[in-house]
């Protein structure tokens, strides 16, 4: 039976070209960029051509894109870049729904001295650009906000706040890792300083991303070592990574008009049939301000990782916010801040579509789920009712 | 080809596709409530006990599916059994009979053995207010 | 025309049978290892087995090997891991001849507040022992020294250097990038908390690396995220990258003894050509505690990137030390380490052989540069004699 | 195929391969020593001056392609010049003439500048001890 992968937003099956594309620099022209003999300057030929590529995604100009490692490095760099870079400065604002990358990175910077406001959201996932306007001090030096939410997929209205935080002479970063490739980014329509992506949750190669930042960011470098990326960034290019990555960005901007409209019609087919079909079940996340792709829900009275398992039982992958999955046994911290309860939380599941999602599969999801829940809602201790 | 037995073992699978004993008792001997929300496991578990010898066994369990498969596999142990030898099963007894769990899911398997000893808890306080009551019944 | 490259040191071109090990990891079981359907779970088990060869190779237990972005990485986890993790301590101890990726992640922490000693060596690379016995306080947190060089490829006492540091309650870093999978690297027998190895040096991809760390040592994470790697690295799993690496350094266990002796072999027979046929050339480097691989030459009176556009043109790839071959103007801190003279760094030529040089490549090498030399020497202002 | 060209133009490898008027000048009318050991490049500039006309030039320099190159190349442009001329030779026409330099390497075209000015230069101081020579001889 076909598998039917639902969790586009955690990892994306690397594109056929794209590998194609990155073949050639694995053992052929695997020249190290900073030699000067002919092999490196393939390498570095194609390095630059994924640059322009890249920033021409996000309408950025190519010297000020940084190749890393991924997302997290993105997010670290552009955080801690800052927060180091002006001594006077130690506030960083923030959102309680951001990705670990930024959490995490701020809440070491804490450990370290700086003070961070994780502002709240409402229940539908938005900050309120009110609260990044009363928060920022003389002593802000960063504000970070998601473009849109991994596990929720709501849309932060960046460009209001950009200008709130520039207005008051403050970065704005964005972890534009959820939108990249997905809905339009460009990062003068949104005014901001910094921005990440990650190439695996567009149909690139894991393990590389892009730190944008705008040409006159005053940046400590994260990754110490050789003089690469404009002594921005240290250690040998990730050759057939970037090539990789160049390549997705460019396959995305060739279809990506026609695939957010594609994906917005299998998400609402989505919603409407869970909805329809299963009682006790809320959408999380916003209506309309929300990622193409993204279908987020909570189940009442079943946890997530057991109904996760019984849809992988029928070959679908999907997501939840339920502590159970991962190794801690805390719910989503991004639910939680919605203000659901913890069983609403731990009740959650996550689909996310994406380029190989068809009709067929929402069809058999909205015909596999209610089964699985009404299996599960006869074990639950939590429906009493039902007995 | 799912191989989801990677991350749980046969047995396991096999509890959490068939899990055994799901279900209320109607007037328990003894139940046990664990679990809290926060982790995001919750179990009940009802026992029907008959002259010390545990006679049946019925769970609900919201959790992960290793918390479903403990349970199941709990109930199964644990019938036919006096309530002595009940006390000697822990959660590693539970793990092992389900040929191992994740370490990550071992949290699972305590609330199987909280959840069985929280219910023969019950069950002897039970019995303390039965006989209280009888020997009442008895003096009067 | 045959290329021959000679530029191992540098990067190697990805083992073949490496490549075709992750081939089908970007597109088919293309999972995010965090997941726990089958496409995270199969994900999740290539990841582990590659933890378990690299593992090998360097004689840890698998749980004692964090995937990293690469060396620099490696190198930047480590020292910034054990500086921040006592906030006793502020002294580290490392050498005048490390990577940039060690030195400059010392002079970042120096900016910080830290106090680094940049250990001298001596005319043929190596540290004293005694220097480090003499340095080593009670604010002493780290000794970072490499196992063996990248330009010169002198290989440190580094067993020696545990032996004092551990002695003194001070954790023992060692950058082991150029040793591992070319001599044997053993973590117990070289008695080291940390150490670091990258893919890309050992026929494995670009963009990969590892960070052994002792079962029991205090590290500060530096990758802030998700909690990937047991918490000690966050970022999505570069899946492709470290199964290839994986691999990578199961290849190496295999051939490493007798790549050693024939490599050895290569590496002779090209210095005595050299030495023998060209007069004013000094070989840099100890002349037996060296890599297998290394040849490294001082050529009087000429210029080192003139040597190599010289030897591109005749499709032979070789590296420098001189400066005008990178960005920054300064010549290796490396040679001019050793005691060389600023004419003496800036005449230098690395050839380094690898799995796929062959005697003829070599001969080729000591007919070709003998002409380049005089050709250039022709033309020197420096070498008035030969007017 | 080796694609080097891909950091140096067409014309920057031609230079660099085929340097024109490469050696020293016997007794020369002006003489130009430039760089410095630290930064990798040195180069000399020799010329030969007839009636105020740069007639020859000839240089030897130790440095990278493009320094080499934009010896060669500074040599090619200044024969034939009037002084005059040759000094409104600038590093950037240097480098245009060698059809661009990658932004690393612009500081060997200054080299090159600075080389034919010193060297021009040295030709002025000459012509002046000279003249004050030929002064003095009248004189007399
Ligand atoms: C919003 C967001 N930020 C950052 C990341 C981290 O990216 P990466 O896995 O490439 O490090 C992810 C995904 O994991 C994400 O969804
Ligand atoms: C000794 C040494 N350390 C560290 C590195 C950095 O490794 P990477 O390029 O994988 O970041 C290198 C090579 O570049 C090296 O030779």
């Amino acid at each position: 039976m076909k598998r039917i992968y639902l969790d586009y937003a955690a990892t994306t099956p690397t594109h056929p070209d794209v590998v194609e594309a990155m073949l050639p620099y694995f053992s052929d022209s695997f020249g190290n960029p900073s030699s000067i003999y002919s092999y490196g300057q393939e390498a570095k030929g194609a390095v630059e051509k994924a640059r322009e590529q890249v920033a021409a995604l996000i309408g950025a100009r190519d010297d000020e894109v940084v190749f890393t490692s991924g997302g997290t490095e993105a997010d670290n760099s552009a955080i801690q870049g800052v927060a180091l870079a002006d001594p006077e400065r130690n506030h960083i604002i923030t959102s309680a729904t951001e990705h670990h990358a930024v959490i995490e990175t701020c809440r070491f910077l804490e450990r370290r001295g700086f003070k961070v406001t994780y502002l709240p959201v409402d229940k539908e996932g938005l900050i309120n650009p009110d609260d990044v306007r009363n928060t920022i001090t003389e002593k802000t030096c960063l504000v970070s906000i998601m473009h849109a939410n991994n596990e929720i997929g709501t849309i932060q209205p960046i460009k209001e706040l950009a200008v709130i935080a520039r207005g008051a002479g403050v970065l704005i970063h964005t972890d534009a890792v959820q939108t990249a490739g997905q809905i339009p980014v460009n990062v003068d329509d949104l005014g901001v300083d910094l921005l990440s992506i990650s190439a695996h949750k567009l149909y690139g190669p894991k393990g590389v991303g892009a730190l944008y930042i705008r040409k006159g960011t005053k940046l400590v470098p994260f990754m110490h070592g050789g003089g690469q990326e404009r002594n921005r960034r240290g250690s040998t290019e990730n050759v057939p990574g970037i090539v990789g990555f160049g390549k997705a960005t460019e396959i995305a901007r060739n279809v990506i008009a026609g695939e957010i409209e594609r994906q917005t019609q299998l998400r609402n087919h989505l919603i409407s049939g869970i909805l329809e079909q299963i009682d006790g079940v809320r959408l999380n996340g916003h209506p309309t301000n929300r990622l193409p792709n993204n279908v987020n829900v909570s189940v009442d009275y079943v946890e997530g990782e057991s109904m996760l398992l019984n849809l992988d039982l029928e070959n679908i992958c999907a997501s939840t916010g339920s502590a159970c999955s991962s190794s801690s046994l805390e719910a989503s911290h991004v639910l939680l801040a919605l203000g659901l309860t913890h069983e609403q939380a731990h009740s959650s599941l996550r689909f996310t579509v994406g380029k190989w999602t068809t009709d067929e599969d929402i069809d058999r999801v909205s015909e596999v789920l209610p089964r699985v829940v009404a299996r599960l809602r006869a074990m639950s201790p939590l429906l009493k009712s039902h007995k | 080809m799912p191989d989801i037995q990677s991350l749980y073992s046969e047995k396991v699978m096999d509890h959490f596709r068939n899990p055994r004993n799901v279900g209320e008792i109607e007037n328990p001997d003894g139940t046990g409530h664990v679990g809290n929300p926060i982790c995001g496991d919750i179990m009940e578990l009802y026992i029907k006990v008959n002259g010390n010898i545990i006679t049946d066994a019925k769970f609900k369990t919201f959790g992960c599916g290793a918390a479903i498969a403990t349970s199941s596999m709990v109930t199964e142990m644990v019938i036919g059994k006096t309530i002595d030898e009940a006390l000697e099963i822990s959660n590693k007894t539970v793990a092992e009979a389900l040929g191992g769990l994740p370490a990550a899911k071992m949290h699972c398997s305590v609330l199987a053995e909280d959840a069985l000893r929280s219910a023969i808890d019950d069950y002897h306080s039970k019995q303390k207010k039965q006989s209280k009551t009888k020997a009442k019944a008895k003096k009067k």
